[in-house]
């Protein structure tokens, strides 16, 4: 019988443990945030530099902006992190919540095409073209000046803000149904990837996941080409912009209002350019 | 003391025993003989209750024991079960030390002290002649004894928790020959305080151990046949009368 | 002489896939080793990670996946072993026995993602636990009962009769039955299972991965409605990344040290095991 | 003579068992137990209720998922049927062939090796094999049927084929092993073969064994999540008869919604309902096998 004390012993310095610890998370010295893959990086660092000097424990889940919404309008989280605008649905779900919205960066969606298609000279696509891809209507890329291969048409969940956004601009109907996908992803990263690892594909990623494997294209429409650079979002006239936002229920407090006013500060911008985004208090002309 | 009436047992259709009617009286040595699967080990199993937990076995007629029947719902199986003791084919010892396997039932009934641990060891351990071989090594575990040694050994662990009726089952198949002599006279030193019943497969055995021999018969087609040669006793074969049927079914 | 040929040609076919499927299950151990290892700095278990994994190491990540299988098992012991030893012990019914058998087996064969799915429900959102230490520990709590149940049984029922029998006829009640000879004597079987239970929470990422961890802002949970970080999530995140060079070889190293924990438990497993066979025979 | 047997004392509270805090303390446990097995169930279908009285017949038969507007779970049934079937097609010739030869034909020492290595290799856990799947698999798949992308239903169908052979390996031998040494001995007795030994006498013989273990693998196989939902694509559109397309899986798809969808009404019961599915098909699967078990030990 000795031999199963331990097992209790354990199991009350564990309950201890969990228990004792419970009551000094109880005095709201920690803030839970969950939402949009996009605003995440930025977030993750300015919560780690503001932990850095203060006794609040931040900690951030990804998810997607709907995710963020939701549990931040549910009380699950304290902030959520949004990539889009709370749609009509939400509004009208969280009617009660009293959802508030805290801008804290810019950001452009691009484009995305992989690294073979904009070396072999894929370098614009019209609004058109990109609708009727997704359409399914274009499946290979002759048809838009490229090689002779078909296209791998990515897709991101249909909760995530970059679809969200990016469906809007090209369809004007932000969830849209595309019967030209094929291959469906979930985060940044992971569509990223994909988009890497194919040789023929397209994708809607924000400016922030640009880099030597995922090529953004220009894009064009009727009030003409917009080239996916800092200085074209900067200026307000790249056409698929959106805010990337905070949001609370009802008006932060304490904790919670000292962590948004840091990310809106000069600490909190600066981790928004680092990441890629821009920062907030550029003037611009949203679609 | 023991007293089966009309008593039957059987595992859901097979009967195994049927319609016995004997007395065991105080303090005598009864031995059963009989083929394999004629239900004697059935018989001494239904004294201490040990086939509760066997679905679908059924038991009719009554067993009394000191006058009380031991199949009523409130009878209390634990303290029958001190009541009777019972000694298996295979010697069974826990992996444990030997100490610890003499105390092993004292220690959970706890009728006596701690305190009185070692001295209830050394006392059970003497009269089953094994306190001169083991005294030096109580505390090695019990499975480095000999077979005989060990049956010797669980025959002390029962006699610690001081049965009134000691149940025999083969007790020395599994055994040489100078172990059964040695249990077989020990069993003699023992009779003066319990009612022993023995099983046993050899009739040299039974005549030389026991007062009264029961015996489970098989005669081909008809195997009802009550056989009750008594040896040894003072009394002129109570039995004869007393079994009418020792029945038993094999298939 | 043909039978003979086609008993040749059958032997031989078998024996080729024998061998190529060692061969095949050994090269994933080798590209797991061969990939994870340079990871492994001297620091690798014994740093934070930085950087959102992309350096440093997978301290509090190897903590918190310990933490959480050692509560899941310990909230899932006591019922495991109380609803075995209800069964094999005190429940007679044959009928009812079987029942609880196959719920047994059912629910070991339930896809772990269903366990996350309505305990997060259950237990995150109705008992409101949020995405915490005891919402995933108690998922994997539930999910971890029938192996748990499987090998306690295993270890119980086989115990030869003869001691369950030897303790009977002293008079032991059955309680004392229980605790002074089942449970001893099974004590390597039990061990057995615990760290196959341990095991198998180990490898375990779809009930967890929205139940009880985090991206980021957790070092060790402090209390338990706190989330933990654990290795199977980091590689999950790792891995969605898997362009990024850096990162995808921290998920190998990560993965290299979640596999050496469950192999370190399953070798542990067998010693008891063996252990357990060797004391059945006496 | 008379029949009238008294009942004997085998209840589960004989004698002063009930008495015992003991007893009541397992009896709770047990309760605990079949609680929360009977509870994930009728969660399960309580949960879907919402969307089988919206959907009716259409949730199973529908092939569009459209939040918010329609819910449609066929092409994942078969994305999960595929996948499987892929999975268990390619595993089980190889497992079953391996176990026979592992079981009769290895010497003792070798048998132990290859035992210990499945049953290492039945531990890694499915992020493990994600990963593995992801740099490796996805990657030799679009190379070498010359794909444009490697996340297709036929990458996860062989993962999960190298997934469960471990498993279904062990299993089986342990089936083939068990067969008394007797069997064979009479059976070599009689003049047959080594072969003809092993596939007509001992085969036989552990078939319960063989197919429980077989069953065990569907169901792994069709239950995984994290290593499918990393490699599989994710579409939700009925493949046809094309395995080298992405799709999606029942698992994949409660893996990649379930967090967004909790609590936001119809959606959440279309997952739960998609869960409820899953659960159905497993549980036939594991009843009909401890079934069959009963039925050929008579």
């Amino acid at each position: 019988m000795a031999r199963f004390k331990w097992v209790g012993l354990a199991l009350l310095l564990l309950m201890g443990w969990s228990f004792v610890g419970d009551s000094a998370a109880e005095t709201g010295l920690r803030i839970q945030i969950v939402g949009s893959t996009t605003v995440l990086p930025v977030v993750s660092h300015a919560a780690q530099q503001f932990m850095a000097s203060s006794n609040t424990r931040i900690l951030v889940n990804a998810g997607g902006s709907g995710v963020g919404i939701f549990s931040a309008a549910q009380g699950r989280a304290d902030i959520g992190m949004a990539s889009r605008e709370i749609s009509s649905n939400e509004k009208k779900r969280f009617k009660n919540s009293d959802l508030k919205t805290h801008s804290v960066g810019l950001d452009a969606v691009a484009c995305m095409v992989s690294s073979e298609i904009y070396q072999s000279g894929v370098r614009l696509l019209t609004r058109a073209q990109i609708a009727k891809i997704y359409m399914g209507k274009i499946t290979n890329w002759k048809e838009v000046g490229g090689p002779d291969k078909k296209i791998v048409v990515i897709d991101k969940e249909h909760h995530r803000g970059t679809r969200h956004v990016f469906m809007r601009y090209v369809f004007g109907n932000a969830t849209q149904r595309t019967p030209g996908t094929i291959l469906v992803t979930g985060s940044n990263n992971e569509e990223q990837t994909k988009i890497a690892q194919s040789d023929s594909a397209i994708g809607m990623l924000s400016f922030a996941w640009i880099n030597e494997d995922v090529r953004a294209v220009i894009i064009q429409d009727q009030n003409g080409k917009f080239a996916p650079t800092l200085k074209a979002v900067q200026s307000g006239r790249y056409p698929i912009m959106r805010e990337l936002s905070l949001i609370t229920r009802g008006e932060p407090k304490g904790k919670i209002k000292a962590f948004i006013d840091f990310v809106k500060g000069p600490e909190g911008q600066k981790s928004v350019v680092e990441n890629g985004y821009i920062p907030v208090g550029v003037e611009t002309s949203k679609p | 003391m023991i007293q089966f009436e009309n008593f039957g047992a059987a595992f859901g259709e097979r009967k195994v025993v049927q319609g016995l009617t004997c007395h065991f009286p105080k303090n005598s040595i009864t031995a059963i003989i009989g083929a394999s699967g004629k239900g004697k080990t059935t018989l001494l199993r239904v004294l201490c209750r040990m086939n509760d937990c066997i679905e679908n076995f059924r038991i009719e007629g009554n067993i009394f024991i000191d006058g009380e029947d031991i199949y009523q719902p409130d009878t209390d199986v634990y303290a029958l079960r001190r009541k009777v003791g019972m000694i298996f084919q295979n010697p069974c010892v826990f992996p444990k030390s030997i100490f610890d396997n003499v105390i092993f039932g004292v220690k959970d009934i706890a009728r006596i002290s701690k305190k009185e641990y070692p001295d209830r060891a050394e006392k059970v351990l003497r009269e089953v002649f094994l306190w001169d071989e083991v005294k030096d090594r109580l505390r090695e575990k019990a499975t480095t004894l000999s077979q005989g040694q060990q049956q010797r050994l669980a025959l002390a662990r029962t006699l610690a928790v001081e049965p009134e009726i000691l149940l025999m089952d083969e007790p020395t198949s599994s055994l040489d020959p100078k172990s059964t002599s040695a249990i077989e006279e020990l069993t003699q030193s023992l009779k003066s305080r319990h009612t022993i019943l023995w099983i046993t497969h050899q009739h040299e055995q039974a005549q030389s151990v026991a007062d009264r021999v029961l015996e489970f018969t098989d005669e081909a087609v008809n195997p009802l046949r009550p056989v009750a040669p008594i040896m040894k006793t003072e009394r002129p074969s109570p039995l004869k009368n007393v079994l009418r049927k020792v029945q038993t079914f094999s298939e | 002489m043909k039978a003979k040929a086609v008993e040749k040609l059958v032997l031989g076919m078998i024996s080729t896939i024998t061998v190529l499927v060692v061969a095949l299950l050994i090269t994933i151990l080798a590209v797991l080793f061969v990939k994870g290892y340079p990871a492994l700095h001297s620091g690798f278990l014994f740093e934070e990670s930085r950087d959102f994994g992309r350096a440093g190491g997978v301290l509090y990540q190897s903590a918190g996946t310990l933490i959480l299988m050692i509560t899941a098992v310990l909230l899932s012991l006591p019922v495991a072993l109380g609803s075995v030893l209800y069964q094999t012990e005190y429940l007679s019914s044959g009928k009812l026995k079987t029942f609880l058998m196959q719920l047994t087996y059912i629910l070991n064969a339930t896809p772990t993602i269903l366990f996350g799915l309505v305990g997060y429900l259950f237990f995150g959102v109705y008992l409101d636990a949020g995405v915490s230490w005891v919402t995933g520990s108690l998922i994997l709590a539930v999910m971890i009962l029938p192996t748990l149940q499987v090998s306690i049984r295993e270890a119980v029922e086989g115990l030869p009769e003869k001691y369950r029998e030897a303790g009977m006829v002293l008079g032991l009640t059955r309680s004392a039955q229980i605790y002074r000879i089942i449970l001893p004597q099974c004590f390597y079987g039990i061990v057995t299972g615990i760290f196959l239970g341990l095991a198998r929470v180990a490898g375990e990422t779809a009930a967890i991965m929205f139940t009880a961890t985090t991206f980021s802002g957790i070092q060790l949970p402090q209390s338990y409605s706190d989330p933990v970080p654990t290795l199977q999530t980091h590689i999950l995140i790792l891995a969605q990344e898997a362009v990024n060079p850096e990162s995808l070889a921290q998920a190998w190293g990560a993965g290299l040290v979640l596999i050496g924990l469950v192999f370190m438990l399953t070798l542990v497993a067998w010693a008891f095991r063996t252990r357990m066979v060797m004391e059945s025979e006496l | 003579m008379k029949l009238s047997y008294k009942k004997n004392f085998s209840n589960c509270f004989s004698g002063q068992a009930h008495l015992e805090p003991l007893a009541w303390i397992f009896a709770l446990m047990n309760l605990i137990f079949v609680t929360g097995a009977m509870g994930l169930g009728v969660f399960l279908l309580v949960q879907s209720l919402p969307i089988m009285k919206a959907e009716g017949l259409d949730f199973w038969l529908g092939e569009n998922w459209w939040v918010g507007e329609t819910y449609g779970a066929l092409s994942m049934i078969v994305g999960s049927l595929m996948v499987t079937a892929l999975a268990v097609t390619l595993a089980l010739p190889i497992a079953l062939s391996a176990a026979l030869y592992t079981s009769e034909y290895l010497s003792p020492s070798l048998r132990r090796g290859v035992k210990g290595v499945m049953e290492l290799l039945a531990g890694v856990p499915g992020i493990i094999y994600g990963l593995l799947g992801i740099s490796f698999l996805a990657v030799t798949v679009k190379e070498s049927f010359n794909l444009l992308y490697g996340n297709t239903l036929f990458t996860a169908g062989c993962l999960l084929a190298i997934m469960i052979l471990p498993t279904v390996l062990t299993l089986a031998e342990d089936a083939l092993h068990a067969v008394p040494i007797e069997y064979r001995e009479v059976a070599e007795g009689l003049g047959l073969s080594k072969l003809q030994t092993a596939l007509r006498v001992v085969v036989p013989q552990a078939s319960s064994g063989i197919v429980g273990a077989i069953l065990l693998g569907i169901g792994k196989a069709m239950g995984e999540t994290i290593a499918v939902l990393m490699v599989v694509g994710s579409l939700d559109r009925i493949p046809g008869w094309n395995l080298f397309v992405s799709g999606q899986t029942i698992p994949s798809k409660l893996g990649r919604e379930a967090a967004e969808a909790l609590g936001s009404g119809l959606h959440w019961s279309a997952l739960m309902g998609l869960g409820l599915t899953l659960f159905f098909m497993v549980s036939i699967l594991t009843y009909s096998g401890t079934r069959f078990t009963e039925w050929s030990r008579r």
